[in-house]
């Protein structure tokens, strides 16, 4: 095991913190340039594979986790309340926004197939997801993902949603095909 | 019918719809090889008598709530939007193609293709939605590391900067207190009282009388909920058939200004084609199956 | 290195606790005779001797400290980083309480939706908060806010914080029908 000074300074670091810490700040903290930084966090994940505990990336930072493995037993001692289970039209919809954001509703609607604005209402409740600004020509409202999104799907970002391209080629091109036919 | 043989596997190891097959002409099988077989150019969505399509679901549906088994929800709304695709795929393959604007995207993709693409995409979103549930529930699994600051380092600390103002400290306190509604399928149109259209003729032949002519607002104007209004909606086409009004209507979507041209007094036939037998259930159901248009 | 199952469980359950945690605790969960997880837990002290952090039995419980080593660097960390500035969720639990005080962490906790204990011990460490007596009928501690929360906002008294908006109660559900009927 080679744990140098790098390692147990990022170990001693993450073990006090309560929120996620980029990479930028632990290379500043630590004067080293970025890449040691990223090859040794690198390195500690894969040092903890066998451990109950995971060094993960989540929505930019990095943080430690117990391991899925010990959920049970972790449980025990978590008295969060249940999340609430989301809906299939919940998660249709919030995939619809993740892979087309930023997005009107009116443009959610048309690829679902449905109304879907009591559903839009609900994932901005839950904060999953929020307003992005106004789209150009048509004055619709346009929305995107949260941060807390990505928390919840354990995502480091939004690059890290798995592809849609095996299901659907040149569907950029497509969708304003049928955007002037749904008109 | 060798298609048809050739993708059953493939269903069968899908095994997600399951119940609803439909019996065609030309197509005989489960609703999803259906949809399979035209996204893989296999069928010709102009051949596919989506009517017929329509009658046998209802019929299925209908089957079923015979049995007990009650309303397969899931199954109802699958395929209501895959149906809405479908009609929206056969009306742009029928439809001339002046609706496309632009002939250079026609150029460079049939309509046809597009809403296959389009069929594609739906089922795409759907498939990575069940990613999402997946992920949501194995990142429940693992809980983050979250202590406290400790009170030497606090004491090291300089002043803490709270970094926002008392009113947008107040905006996060009303979004934070705010109760998470849990997300529900609002059920209450179920237990709707029931609304009678025969009823709601009456009222409207009383009030068009005694005003000769009103718009459609002021004729709902003490409606007090949605289905009224629908009702009276529907008792003014019925109404109009016998030729008892006239409707007129300046722009497109602008006021509906209905005038009485029937008998000053007497009953007029009132229809109840739109009313069913006192039921328990299920009436704005029954109501929304008819077609006013008839 | 082995690290059997009971080993992975207590790293798991420490890793995510802010308060220690005893011997005969991690017994009761884990469902093993207490001299196993003695014996774990001491295997685990020497697995991270080369480690920037550590297992420290405190006042009869365990808990992960960062290595005294790297106090300098972690010093640094805190000084240097963001830690002047309060964190979201610091800043949510802190609204929380500032709105309902006198107010019980449990009720925090099932108003924020997680649990707010390490939060609201580092407002507490950063003299933002404090004790406020006992909630007669369960015992609980109660909290407000202090002084110092009034000046570092900026705000003479209690008095000064703008008013919530009212709340409507009935009006997401009221909207949730009218969706569903334009639908």
């Amino acid at each position: 095991m080679t744990n140098s000074e790098i390692h147990r300074s990022i170990e001693a670091i993450l073990m006090i913190v309560d929120e996620p810490v980029t990479e930028t700040v632990l290379a500043t903290i630590l004067e080293r340039p970025i890449e040691e930084v990223q090859a040794a966090l690198s390195d500690l994940v894969s040092q903890y594979e066998d451990r109950g505990f995971q060094l993960r990336a989540i929505n930019g930072g990095w943080r430690f986790y117990s391991h899925p493995d010990e959920s049970a037993v972790v449980e025990k001692f978590v008295l969060d309340g249940q999340q609430a289970r989301l809906t299939q039209a919940a998660l249709e919809t919030l995939a619809v926004i993740a892979y087309r954001q930023p997005v009107s509703r009116a443009r959610v609607s048309a690829i679902r197939g449905v109304n879907v604005e009591a559903v839009m209402k609900t994932l901005i409740n839950r904060g999953l997801i929020e307003e992005a600004g106004i789209e150009g020509e048509s004055g619709a409202t346009l929305y995107k993902t949260t941060s807390y999104f990505l928390e919840r799907l354990g995502l480091n970002s939004l690059d890290d949603l798995p592809a849609l391209a095996p299901y659907l080629p040149d569907l950029a091109a497509l969708d304003e095909v049928l955007d002037s036919l749904t008109d | 019918m060798d298609l048809i043989e050739g993708n059953q596997i493939e269903t069968e190891g899908d095994g997600h719809t399951g119940g609803f097959a439909v019996h065609l002409e030309n197509f005989e099988g489960p609703f999803d090889l259906l949809l399979q077989l035209i996204s893989k150019h296999k069928l010709e969505v102009t051949e596919v008598a989506l009517s017929a399509v329509t009658d046998e679901f209802i019929a299925y549906i209908r089957q079923l709530e015979q049995s007990g088994e009650g309303w397969r929800l899931d199954q109802a709304t699958e395929f209501l939007v895959v149906a809405a695709t479908l009609l929206d795929l056969k009306a742009a393959k029928l439809l001339p193609s002046g609706e496309v604007e632009d002939e250079a995207d026609l150029a460079l993709l049939e309509a046809r293709d597009l809403l296959f693409a389009r069929l594609l995409q739906y089922r795409a979103f759907k498939e990575i939605a069940a990613t999402f549930s997946e992920r949501i529930a194995a990142t429940e699994k693992s809980f983050p590391r979250v202590v406290a600051l400790d009170p030497a380092l606090a004491a090291l600390l300089p002043e803490v900067l709270i970094g926002v103002g008392p009113e947008r400290f107040a905006a996060i306190a009303d979004r934070v207190m705010a109760p998470k509604t849990p997300p529900v399928v609002p059920v209450e149109h179920i237990h709707r009282p029931l609304i009678n259209v025969a009823d709601e003729s009456r009222k409207v032949i009383e009030f068009l009388r005694s005003h000769k002519s009103m718009s459609f607002r002021a004729l709902c104007a003490d409606a007090d909920e949605p289905m009224v209004v629908i009702a009276r909606f529907l008792a003014l086409l019925d109404l109009y058939r016998t030729g008892s009004l006239r409707f007129e209507q300046v722009i497109a979507l602008g006021e509906l200004q209905i005038s009485w041209i029937g008998t000053e007094s007497g009953e007029v036939a009132v229809s109840d084609e739109f009313d069913i037998a006192i039921a328990p259930l299920e009436d704005s159901d029954e109501l929304n199956n008819e077609d006013p248009n008839d």
